[in-house]
């Protein structure tokens, strides 16, 4: 096997992997701020127990965690099409990943409030304050804190699951790497390429996160 | 619907594919887990580093990409493997990364004093290991085991990216087959049969989970409440339980 | 001919990271059949002294003999060996939850292989008669109360047979009702001539079962008296400021 | 006779309670408990862990649901609803055993946050009150501290002074000095010390001895979820009169 690595040749495909890194970035930033919406109304339905709404809500929360993303987006591309809404590949996965996202933030918001002490409420609670009180001084303050670190994995798996999309043929960073080696076989340097990409990006990130977490657990003390 | 009835025989076979593919991951990820989550914690620097390039390498780089560089990298490097072992080798690599990670965390969340007090009772570090902390790692990380391999079992849909003739695939077969022969396509009914039975699967695995995870917080608080003195044990296990949770990667 | 002391601490330095000095210039020894109870505000460094002296903590500097064998900078191994010979009672008892008592009591002696299985058991039930626990032989751990479980902690410490045994505030994680159970069992220690090193806040205790107060302060030793000195006319401000506050809500 | 003997009773009775029944499940944790606490008294409660004597106080204040019988508080009888229950909370002032300060707000703001919400005050009055209660408690000068940088003694002395904020009748303590360092026990006890002497009612769950000594009208030890003895200070502890209580005490006093 005398297969030679080209370095030139990741150079020589750096614009295109650009334009690729640019619709992963887009796809991923829409749809996580879609899917943060989703997730604190879900969550709020769910933490005031909304009749009817809030048991709606957990059914979406269930499906979307049982069932593969890879079928969400083949179910949304080509079977809203096939009903007569096609949506171009490029919004079906958004629409999908903000649909997937938001399910898992669902959780990650409801975890937060929920892991507020519970003597805090009690406290609350005896000093005389009502629930309604409780949630908006006391449980939404220490609970969105909280709960921050995971609304971010969330958002790193989003932009890792954007990869996805090239199944569907958006030409986001996997599909340009995926389209060159079809090309030109040259399938050692594109992966490297976008491996490392990608590892570089997440790395970013989770440090980020981690670095959050330590100063988010610190206790309150800024005066 | 009578589409469906009609290709059920196909959909079966695709829907054993997955079966295989699903429970050889499952196995050989609960094991490779394990030794990577043990590496994790081990005294020694260099099995440290080991386990946390595997880990941070593995789950950084998206699942998609590591399973289109298994199937179409392998053969560059001499070593073709056919869609199935390609699935087989990145839904494992990728299963055990997060696994070990799971691990790691249970051991962290192990009450410091568990180490401490066989140490103090000169027990030797494998057997500390062996007899104290890991019978105790065990039980409080099932519930994240089951979620994990909730996950997995989804994830085994990324084979038809390779030509696997799994379950996702059978339906796709079927949907385009069906366009051409009659002009309309079917995509809505046949990927949701799919989604359904995806979901029936997985959902009560995702049951499994929570209930796992509710007696267990409960076993503790039960413990707790005869026990007032022991909350230490119990905040270790329900901060293990959130901390998990959060880094349950869910991709 | 002198014996040597069992314990002597000699100029002991402890630095954690970040250059706080939580022990400094630590000088103690400990004879064969003493009680020395250590007493001092949270935070005077008196429960990292006895974690140095079991090698929980690594110390900056300074020297630890045990029969008078230097521990300074020594291996692993020989850490494990030193801690055969002292056992330790952990604040929050630090059982294994996964064990059932008379199991918690002999994996050390039996991994350690000082006793065999049957002889285990037998020395086990011994203890267990001596603390009032015999019909809690098989009990889950974590079905028996506080005071119960620090007495079966004690059992697990005895069992290894050791030379001294050191308690980290072993009553302050108990019901006030739990306190004099562990406290009469502790008591019955001492009578029998067993070397004990105490951090505690129990004066009672401190006044009538130890040979020698030890007072520390900012981690350092800032008297040392027997009971009856200390607590009729204690020398250092310090510990006059000490034993009034502790006293003045008490009785 | 028996008529205005009554209404007489109700008139000084800060609280009232009736046949008050719990259960946990199957577990009976209090068994028709009545009790009548006058207005300026101060009653101590022990008992051994899991006696129900926490579960008491804390029905009281509506953050346990009773099964049966009435518990009247300012002649307010504790209903169900929210709305209720908060105008009893409000009235009754709460001391945790593990402080409960809310870790995201300042000292001042901990202190201010229930009259803010609750009551019309003006953010200036609400602070001169609160800074009037922080420096009884003798911490002024932590005002704007948040906390966790606080010492557990502190802390106990800031939550008292956050009760006080809202100008309650009655104070309710659940074991506040146990999980404090035997150091900062003093420090805490003397503040309590120096409300009762103020002649607010106070029910206290501890196992202080020697606060009950000095402070109590009234010592009532609990068992089982039940009231086992209810006696003067002085009678309690020279001469109890039922075994357990000598029991419990020759366990709590003994070492």
């Amino acid at each position: 096997m005398d297969y030679q690595f080209s370095f030139p040749y990741i150079w020589g495909a750096t614009p295109d992997l650009l334009d690729g890194l640019w619709i992963t970035l887009i796809v991923s930033l829409l749809s996580i701020i879609f899917s943060v919406i989703i997730g604190v109304v879900c969550a709020s339905l769910r933490v005031f127990h909304v009749p009817v709404l809030s048991s709606v809500a957990a059914g979406y929360v269930h499906f979307i965690r049982s069932t593969p993303l890879l079928v969400q987006i083949f179910f949304i591309f080509y079977g809203l099409a096939s009903l007569g809404f096609g949506l171009s590949g490029f919004w079906s996965g958004v629409l999908a990943l903000s649909l997937w996202g938001g399910a898992y933030n669902t959780e990650n918001i409801r975890g937060g409030l929920s892991a507020v002490d519970k003597g805090l409420k009690e406290a609350a609670y005896s000093l005389g304050l009502r629930p309604i009180h409780y949630l908006r001084l006391v449980a939404l303050p220490i609970g969105l804190r909280v709960c921050i670190p995971a609304l971010l994995n969330t958002a790193v798996s989003v932009l890792k699951n954007s990869s996805y999309l090239q199944a569907i043929g958006v030409a986001e960073l996997t599909f340009v790497a995926m389209d060159r080696v079809a090309m030109d076989f040259r399938t050692l340097e594109m992966f490297l390429a976008i491996g490392l990409i990608y590892l570089v990006i997440v790395l970013l990130l989770s440090t980020a996160v981690r670095r959050l977490e330590t100063f988010l657990k610190a206790p309150f003390n800024t005066a | 619907m009578q589409l469906i009835i009609d290709s059920l025989p196909l959909l079966f076979s695709g829907l054993l594919i997955t079966f295989k593919l699903a429970s050889l991951t499952l196995i050989l990820t609960a094991f490779i887990s394990l030794i990577f989550g043990i590496m994790s914690v081990s005294r020694y620097k260099m099995l440290r580093i080991i386990s946390i390039v595997f880990v941070e390498v593995f789950r950084d780089i998206p699942i998609v990409v590591n399973l289109l560089f298994v199937y179409f990298g392998a053969p560059l490097l001499g070593l073709a493997l056919d869609p199935f072992t390609a699935a087989l080798v990145s839904l494992t690599s990728w299963g055990s990364a997060n696994g070990s990670e799971i691990i790691r965390g249970g051991f962290n969340s192990l009450a410091k004093h568990q180490r401490e007090s066989a140490m103090a009772l000169g027990l030797r570090p494998w057997e500390t290991m062996l007899f104290v902390l890991l019978p105790q790692v065990i039980v409080p990380v099932l519930p994240s085991f089951t979620g994990l391999f909730s996950l997995l079992i989804q994830a085994t849909s990324l084979a038809t990216l390779v030509g696997a003739s799994e379950f996702l695939r059978t339906a796709n077969i079927i949907v385009e087959r069906t366009t051409m022969m009659t002009g309309e396509s079917p995509a809505f009914a046949v990927f949701g049969f799919v989604l359904c039975v995806y979901f029936v699967i997985c959902f009560s695995l995702n049951v499994l989970t929570s209930k796992l995870e509710r007696k267990l917080v409960k076993s503790r608080t039960m413990q707790s409440q005869e026990e007032k003195n022991s909350s230490n044990l119990l905040k270790a296990f329900t901060e293990s339980f959130s901390a998990l949770k959060w880094r349950k990667s869910h991709d | 001919m002198i014996q040597p002391p069992l314990i002597n601490v000699s100029g002991l330095c402890k630095e954690f990271r970040g250059g706080i000095r939580a022990l400094n210039d630590i000088n103690l020894s400990v004879n064969r059949g003493e009680v020395v109870v250590i007493l001092g505000p949270s935070g005077s460094g008196k429960s990292t002294l006895i974690r140095c002296i079991n090698g929980l903590e690594e110390t900056t500097s300074g020297e630890i003999k045990v029969e008078g064998k230097s521990l300074a900078g020594n291996s692993e191994r020989k850490w494990r060996n030193h801690r055969l010979e002292v056992g330790m009672v952990f604040q929050n008892y630090a059982l294994f939850p996964h064990l059932n008592v008379i199991k918690n009591i002999t994996l050390a002696p039996l991994r350690a292989g000082v006793l065999k299985k049957e002889e285990a058991v037998q020395e086990a039930r011994r203890l267990l008669e001596l603390v009032g626990l015999a019909a809690k032989e098989n009990s889950p751990v974590a079905s028996l109360s506080g005071g119960q479980q620090q007495r079966i902690a004690i059992c697990r410490a005895l069992a290894m047979k050791p030379k001294a045994i050191l308690f980290d505030e072993p009553t302050s994680a108990l019901d006030p009702e739990m306190v004099g159970e562990v406290l009469s069992v502790m008591r019955r220690l001492a009578d029998e001539g067993v070397t004990m090193i105490c951090v505690t806040h129990e004066m009672g205790f401190a006044k009538s079962a130890a040979d020698r107060i030890v007072f520390m302060d900012k981690g350092e030793i800032v008297e040392e008296a027997p009971p009856q000195k200390f607590f009729s006319a204690p020398e250092s401000d310090r510990s006059r400021r000490f034993l009034d506050l502790i006293s003045s809500h008490h009785g | 006779m028996v008529n205005s003997m009554s209404i007489d009773q109700l008139a000084g009775s800060a609280i009232s309670i009736k046949g008050l029944s719990k259960w946990y499940g199957d577990f009976k944790v209090l068994e028709a408990i009545d009790l009548n606490i006058d207005n300026g008294e101060k009653v101590v409660i022990c008992g051994p862990s899991g006696s129900g004597k926490s579960t008491l106080i804390r029905c009281v204040n509506g953050l346990e649901e009773h099964q049966e019988g009435q518990i009247e508080v300012e002649g307010k009888v504790l209903e169900k609803d929210i709305k209720s229950i908060s105008k009893v909370r409000a009235e009754v002032g709460m001391v945790f055993q593990h402080f409960n300060l809310f870790p995201h707000l300042s000292i001042l703001d901990n202190c201010t946050l229930a009259p803010l919400t609750l009551r019309n005050v003006s953010r200036q009055e609400a602070e001169e009150t609160a800074m009037h209660f922080l420096e009884k408690v003798k911490i002024p000068d932590q005002a704007h501290k948040f906390p966790s940088q606080l010492s557990g003694g502190q802390q106990q002395r800031v939550a008292i002074a956050r009760s006080l904020c809202m100008k309650p009748k009655i104070m309710l303590f659940d074991e506040p000095t146990s999980a404090l360092d035997p150091e900062m026990i003093k420090e805490v006890l003397d503040t309590m010390v120096e409300l009762a002497e103020e002649g607010m009612t106070m029910i206290c769950v501890t196992h202080e001895m020697g606060f009950a000594r000095e402070v109590a009208d009234r010592v009532i030890f609990m068992d089982s979820g039940k009231v086992v003895e209810m006696n003067t200070p002085e009678n309690f502890f020279s001469n109890p009169e039922h075994p357990r209580t000598k029991l419990f005490l020759s366990q709590i006093l003994d070492h």
